[in-house]
């Protein structure tokens, strides 16, 4: 998008480059905040579909531990994939 | 989250950033918590716009689900402390 | 998530205070416009299948009443509940 | 929204801010009835990327459509001014 | 919603009425960022379906490019329609 | 983008406003790819927690899959610079 844009930053003074660290952090935050979200929608979705009782069956509880799990893993390899995408190998495959 | 390492005004605008994470984070639980439980307790076809007791009853033990498996993942997060 | 956070706000000199109210106001505004933008997605999409005419039948606009108001019930029946469970009845059921 | 009760610089930002929303209120209702019209109106099958003339009558009725159910829904929200 | 408020605006000195362009230039950016993520969610959603390989077939880069040149033309044409229900056609049809 | 009509403090809220929107942009991205990839490729029956070797490597592939298309709508967007 913008190689221009990040040589622009290089140029701030020290505050400002603080500043954009602070807003990566908080970037960082609300992003976690929303992925823990997405998670719990999800997984809930995925396995809870009766409402007879108002707690959680031994059945639903195992597959919500699964579900996160698996999604914990599939978002840090998808994080790889990804990354190694950022850094460069040629896009066209 | 090197808080510590920012000059004083800008620590407090991360507290109020921080508050105003949490505050949203809030809103949206709330938020997919109602469309979730809206999509598994409400019959499509809307012949009628009160709640029937089944719905109301289904309502109930949804938000209860709901809740316990943010505070499950949360657990599995590995967050000390809960997500609410 | 963080009773240490609440308990460094109420340190807050007064200004602060009401940036803070004013920030709580700000985002109960875009949380009912949200709202209100996904009600008439939701309804819209349950509702509307024919595009023959370019204005609702009767039929069509009932739908919407209806689903409109029932959404806005259910709204307020999670919302108490959700109160409660956040007002702290201990979380395992 | 108690404007009124804050000092001058942060009720000019109170303005600033509900200038704002209104407009991502407006993106937001745009984006959602593109995107609900395109559901409702494309197949997915993507033969062409032309717009057939059945599609595009669709476009136009799905709009209006959406309109007025936000109009109607505006009114059941007893806002006393629409929210257009 | 805010006739109002939109009075309040001419009023505005001449730096807030910029910081509001900008303001307006800034939420254009960021829409048109999240329109370009959306569209590529939904062409990759409908189009691609096997993942034998880890290249894009003929076939699914095909159905891509006509998924992505017809949400932009239906975008422009709801865009139109949108613009003449906004500047005040009486709402009900 | 009338950049360089701004006074200096506020062009310099635009750099970093533009910063912003391209890290928001890039972990929206990065999100709705992960959702996707995660609906594509993994079982809802969630019998085990473990990825098995067949959705390791759809998720790969998923990835680079989205990617090209990626890069495909940019080229059709007519934007000179890649959107990556």
């Amino acid at each position: 998008m913008d190689k221009n844009m990040l040589g622009d930053l290089d140029n701030l003074p020290e505050e400002d480059k603080m500043k954009m660290a602070a807003m990566i952090d908080q970037l960082q935050i609300r992003d976690s905040l929303r992925m823990y979200n997405s998670l719990v929608e999800r997984c809930f979705t995925d396995c809870v579909d009766s409402f007879r009782r108002k707690t959680l069956d031994k059945q639903e509880e195992t597959c919500v531990r699964r579900c996160a799990e698996k999604f914990l893993k599939h978002s840090m390899r998808v994080g790889l994939r990804f990354a190694e995408l950022n850094q460069g190998a040629p896009t066209q495959d | 989250m090197a808080n510590n390492s920012l000059p004083p005004h800008l620590a407090k605008e991360q507290i109020m950033f921080m508050a105003e994470k949490e505050m949203e984070y809030r809103v949206e639980l709330f938020n997919k918590l109602t469309q979730t439980c809206f999509r598994k307790c409400t019959e499509k076809s809307y012949k009628e716009s009160e709640l029937n007791m089944a719905e109301n009853s289904c309502i109930d033990r949804c938000v209860s689900k709901y809740w316990q498996v943010t505070n499950l993942v949360g657990q599995l997060l590995g967050t000390n402390q809960p997500p609410m």
